[in-house]
């Protein structure tokens, strides 16, 4: 395992900055959230990010991808965040896509990854069911019926759901045949199917995000993922997946928030004083420092296991989620009351940092989430 | 027994109380009792200030007529002159029949025990009784932009024309500006004096003309705070409160009234703070334990916190009813309580999940989602408003601690 | 309720202040270390404060006591904890006796309770039986025969144990008879019987404390306390008055960590300043001070719930244990961090402070018992 | 192939690797493998120092031949001069069969990187030969009392009398003091100098007249800490190292090198510091948890961020060895470093329970009570002892948030 960034990494890191900076800087978040955008990204700049290869990072170059890799995507992720940059990438290229490598069929894969990676569709994670995190409780059920499936149930925080045409389900089989009693299944469904009806919800972050609501879905054995791999199984990769994702976003965050931080009080005086001169915030911005320093060595870790299949895949995923929250969580606040009164107002973009951290902490699992399943992962 | 050892004390105070709680009760409406579940509920009084419904207004003018608005204030300037321990009874039967405060007002709160101690006759008889009657409502205008704790470093300057100053500048943070009659205001009165020395508090009519006020959105959403201007104001001599240089005084007085009162507000009534009840709701026991074991366990830490908190704010209480006032000990109420409250709502945040992640872009509309976000984000400014944390860590560590140098 | 002292009670606060200044400032407790002594306190200093009512501090006036109640008592377990005076306070006078007051018979309290308060006998409570304060879990066993019990375990860490005159010992019953099947019954035994062996362990704060081996004690009904008090209720009962003077007695070491550093910090320069003046230590200590406040008025309010048996006195008790063992940690980690290396030393006193927190901090339930306890009786 | 993109570089590079570890199996004997299990087991070497077995003595002497005591130092002054990339194969090798190191020593990891850098070639011929072969044991004097972290504010002085310098003073925390030959020591050689100038980096025989050594006692009991005591001690000139005034250099530069040891030490070897195993044993599971829900909650995030820490470790090595080295970066290390680990004492303690406040008074009697909380207490210096972690944040204020003023 290497943690440090090869010299082609930088490069991506460096011009995936450079990008970000001049098209998606933090004013377009600002922008497309006082416009309501529909879609809560900008369909322009992925197109734009999509000959670049972002949208295939994961896909394998036969499939028309990019073949990147896990720690190239987080690197993406990492500056995402810098810029608060929105677009469908966690969710078609990442998340998706893993669930879809992973555990595709050789048809679903051949058809749907070479239209992912050219930008041609966008696939959603129609996952979680209650308002904290607990994927494994599944109440949508996918009743057999000959020749396939009928789907029905309630998804919630679907990201990206609404500009997505596809969504990846999990539902319980249950119909109690030998092999399927009770499992868990991934289903591909197309947004436009008869009986599912999309409904955007506002979030702090605007973002997009749907309640997805399934009416007698029906389906046939083409929209299953592969049953040879386990549907709990291969749902947790495409979290872990995901989870790696957001705490690289997390971090990207973290750092910007602390870089903001540290530029405001070298300019700002008081007392007659910069603020920056106040050995207490000194300290305060130092200890900062160092928990960014350890939020990205393992977010990194995280990356790279996720790409080497490690072993301790899950307990590193889960190490990296659980702490690039906290530490964001504590870069947002540390930004907010060092920037005093003027940062609570929405004409800064701190508020834009503090709530996009909140909601990627919430999503896939929070920081308590995660510090317990570390702990049940120790055995402890 | 506590406030008199005797027992004639005691029989006076019981019979106050009993007699208190028989005119509770028949005078305070039904419908003004249990918290105000929204802004409207609360009367502000003003110029401008319409009752929301005739229960309000009823148990508003009873309440004036005994003078139990301000019911400490003598009662010259509209109070009822009740020491300490009548002063108690009264709270504690308002707050045994949930009696809701019939007059909520910065007049109250802020101005009137400044005015009480640096004022002279005159501006007493001419401002605590419109007060206490809630004729006019008071904002307060202290920070500008770009002083932020330094509260001194204050640009808006009152230049002494003879009868009147002329003042222009402009002030931040003034908390409902935009529906107060009048605003209290630190101005800058001699430029050449040392800092803390060439400052004045001066009462300004907002009617007048070249005030102006703007709202100000924060991250939370629409707030109360408000951008005051004054461009070439005139205001009467007679509307200065203590020397032309004695504002900071005063200011300092105010401002261990606000740091007290804000750390106070952090408690919410029980019921409300109980937030281990919202986390069984949402998600749940296994085995008698709430099922995310590492939330438990910080909720756990937050409630003991939070206990010792209350447990504070009692003992203070005490002592400073009993001698000489909570002083530097305000900032410790102020610190704690307001870092406290930041806690919970971040707690509340993580209790709800997803689910407090919803948003609505208009605050206060028909559609509550987005309540737990807007209360989270609001909370983040408790610590930096009234006195930052920072500046309160100073004060401790200054006079508590009489730190050199701090 | 009344979280604020009372003129009388300040009294009482300044006049032990004054009394253990004189007699048993920390070098007191040092000594004792040093020698190695027997019973790791002093019996000269008992007997003169038994003089001034503190053995009896608890006990009515009818038979022998002060009767001044828990409020005092705390007063008295604050001073203690700031000159580190080791006394069988918190054994005899607080736990033996709540013990017996509400539970012994009328025979046991008349004739022990008078001794108590004479200073005529030392009691101890032996509870524990695992490392981790764990009292419901009980191995030792009480079985009944004919006229009596017979009384097999082993108990560790009691306090003052080997000192004692006394132990009072939790045991299970048993005999499967109606009323005593499996359930908690306490013993007054005395520690010369037959069978009781006691063995003293070295501990980090040199307190005496013991291992207690119970080999078929021969026991008669008249050594058991008040059947009709439920053993179980009992026993937190008097564990709940220990624990309530712990939190006193961190409170008043937590005070003194808090106040030697302060002087430390104003006395010592370095890099030509004294340390006092540098910000980010007066906000270390500004927040300590804060932390200390609260402990002082959750370890009162904790008192006083004892004094009126409120209601929620379970959880006010715990909350003060697991606050004040919080908050005297802190003290004792910033007192060693701020004095440098020099605190580190055995020749300072602070490394004695650090070790008595420490123990009473683990003494009847540490920290997170007590968070514990208190989510558990929150309900949740 | 992260060294040498070459095919031929890596077959090289395989090669060393598969004759170190033959050579290693044939001459590391059984006993030196697995981590030491007490003090006596560690090899310091020196003028008085014993073998504890003949295993130990064999290992030390055929590692020293090969100059693999020193593996990254030229052959000239006892190393192998071995480059990154080897030395990083040689490591890994002894750790995959868990060869003990055949030598400890200040020497090695101190004093000796510092006179690569800034000793004359004589000095360097002199003196690290000896340290490879484990011939002179160092210690360090750079403390003095009442220096605490401002190290340049020291008293010792050193006066020029023509060939010789005449040395007096105290040192304080010198470790194993009592044990070494020699010391290497910060003296003052210019009073009158500005305080960071006329300091002079001296090595200093400890047999010669004039110096003594006590023995500190800790709060965790007997320690290799002891005070140092010079009495008109002559030094010869040869002994200083750079310039007279020049000795503040290499101090700063020596620190750097000690935060990173120690940052890293804190870090023990997996297994040792797998907590929750103890936890789970001592505590013991109930429905697959921790009975205690609150003490795993913490110890949950004492292992996310030993987790995060250690790959922070891996990812600086990483960065250190193919580029600039780690610079003010080890002062995250050993800030971060030893927080965590004084966190795993706290934790280890609350695990044991009172079992963790037993207490031998004989620290190594045969009785193992008391290791617990001597371990627990011994940590605390941890965060003072090679700069407190106040001075690691002003540095990382200073030079890596490049704040102003710090």
């Amino acid at each position: 395992m290497r943690y440090s960034l090869n010299e082609e990494q930088q490069l991506l890191q460096d011009s995936a900055g450079r990008l970000l900076d001049l098209r998606s800087p933090v004013s377009a978040a600002r922008a497309l959230r006082d416009a309501a955008d529909e879609n809560g990204f900008s369909r322009e700049l992925w197109s734009e990010v999509v000959k670049l290869g972002w949208s295939g990072i994961l896909i394998p170059e036969a499939l028309g991808g990019a073949d990147l890799g896990y720690v190239a995507a987080g690197i993406i992720a990492e500056q995402c965040g810098r810029t608060l940059a929105a677009l469908p990438f966690l969710s078609t290229a990442v998340t998706a896509v893993t669930a879809l490598l992973q555990g595709g069929t050789t048809e679903q894969r051949q058809s749907i990854l070479p239209r992912i990676a050219a930008g041609e569709c966008l696939v959603a994670l129609a996952i979680d069911e209650h308002p904290r995190h607990a994927p494994e409780r599944i109440s949508t059920s996918a009743v057999s019926e000959r020749n396939g499936y009928r789907l029905s149930g309630q998804k919630i925080f679907v990201l990206d759901g609404n500009a997505s045409d596809y969504l990846i389900v999990s539902a319980r089989l249950t119909d109690p045949g030998p092999d399927a009693g009770g499992s868990t299944a991934l289903f591909l469904v197309e947004s436009a199917r008869p009986g599912v009806e999309i409904e955007r919800t506002l979030m702090i972050d605007s973002r997009n995000v749907a309640d997805i609501h399934l009416t007698d879905v029906r389906l046939t054995d083409e929209h299953r993922l592969s049953p040879e791999r386990a549907g709990r199984q291969l749902l947790e990769s495409a979290l872990d997946a995901g989870r790696a994702l957001l705490a690289a976003e997390l971090l990207g965050m973290a750092r910007e928030c602390l870089q903001r931080t540290t530029r405001y009080l070298c300019q700002r005086k008081q007392f007659g004083r910069r603020l920056a001169e106040f050995q207490a915030l000194q300290h305060r911005l130092a200890h900062l420092f160092c928990e960014v320093e350890l939020a990205a060595s393992i977010a990194q870790a995280a990356c790279v296991a996720i790409q080497d299949n490690h072993e301790d895949l899950r307990t590193l995923v889960s190490a990296a989620k659980a702490k690039c929250g906290e530490v964001a969580m504590l870069a947002a606040d540390e930004a907010l009351q060092m920037h005093g009164g003027i940062g609570m107002t929405d004409e800064l973009d701190i508020g834009l940092f503090v709530k996009r951290i909140r909601s990627a902490n919430e999503t896939y699992g929070d920081v308590t989430y995660h510090r317990d399943r570390v702990a049940t992962q120790y055995g402890f | 027994m506590e406030f008199d050892d005797t027992e004639l004390g005691h029989d006076v105070l019981e019979h106050f109380r009993s007699a208190t709680r028989a005119w509770l009760e028949a005078n305070c409406p039904k419908e003004m009792r249990g918290p105000a579940s929204s802004e409207d509920q609360v009367y502000w009084g003003g110029r401008r200030a319409q009752f929301a419904s005739d229960a309000q207004r009823a148990w508003f003018e009873r309440m004036v007529v005994r003078g139990w608005t301000v019911p400490e204030w003598p009662r010259e300037y509209g109070g009822a002159g009740l020491d300490v321990a009548h002063a108690s009874i009264l709270r504690e039967e308002m707050s045994r029949l949930q009696c809701r405060a019939p007059l909520m007002s910065f007049g109250i709160s802020m101005l009137g025990p400044a005015l009480m101690r640096f004022a002279s006759e005159t501006q007493k008889m001419e401002h605590l009784p419109r007060i206490a009657r809630g004729e006019i409502r008071w904002c307060q205008g202290y920070s500008e932009p770009g002083a932020g704790s330094d509260l001194a470093s204050l640009n808006t300057c009152a230049e002494d024309r003879g009868d009147h100053f002329l003042v222009s500048g402009q002030k931040i943070w003034t908390s409902y500006a935009d529906l107060a009659d009048w605003i209290f205001c630190l101005v800058r009165t001699d430029p050449a004096a040392e800092r803390h020395k060439g400052i004045g508090f001066l009462l300004i009519d907002m009617a007048g003309q070249g005030v102006s006020t703007r709202p100000i959105r924060l991250i939370s959403g629409t707030s109360p705070f408000c951008e005051t201007f004054f461009e070439n104001v005139r205001v009467p001599k007679g509307n200065l409160v203590g020397s032309a240089g004695g504002g900071w005084e005063i200011a300092k007085y105010l401002l261990t009234h606000e740091r007290e009162s804000i750390g106070d507000m952090s408690i919410l009534p029980p019921g409300v703070a109980r937030l281990h009840k919202h986390a069984i709701l949402a998600i749940g026991l296994e085995h008698g334990r709430l099922t995310d074991g590492v939330l438990r366990a910080e909720l756990s830490r937050w409630e003991v916190d939070s206990r010792a908190f209350q447990a504070t704010l009692q003992r203070l209480r005490e002592q400073a009813t009993s001698a000489r006032g909570l002083g530097a000990f305000s900032s410790v109420l102020k610190y704690y309580g307001t870092e406290l409250n930041k806690r919970k709502e971040d707690l509340a945040m993580s209790i709800a999940g997803v689910r407090g992640l919803r948003w609505s872009n208009q605050a206060g509309a028909a559609d509550p989602s987005g309540d737990t976000a807007r209360a989270w984000l609001r909370s983040k400014g408790n610590s930096i408003e009234g006195g930052t944390s920072e500046i309160q860590l100073n004060i401790i560590a200054k006079h508590l601690l009489q730190l050199p140098g701090a």
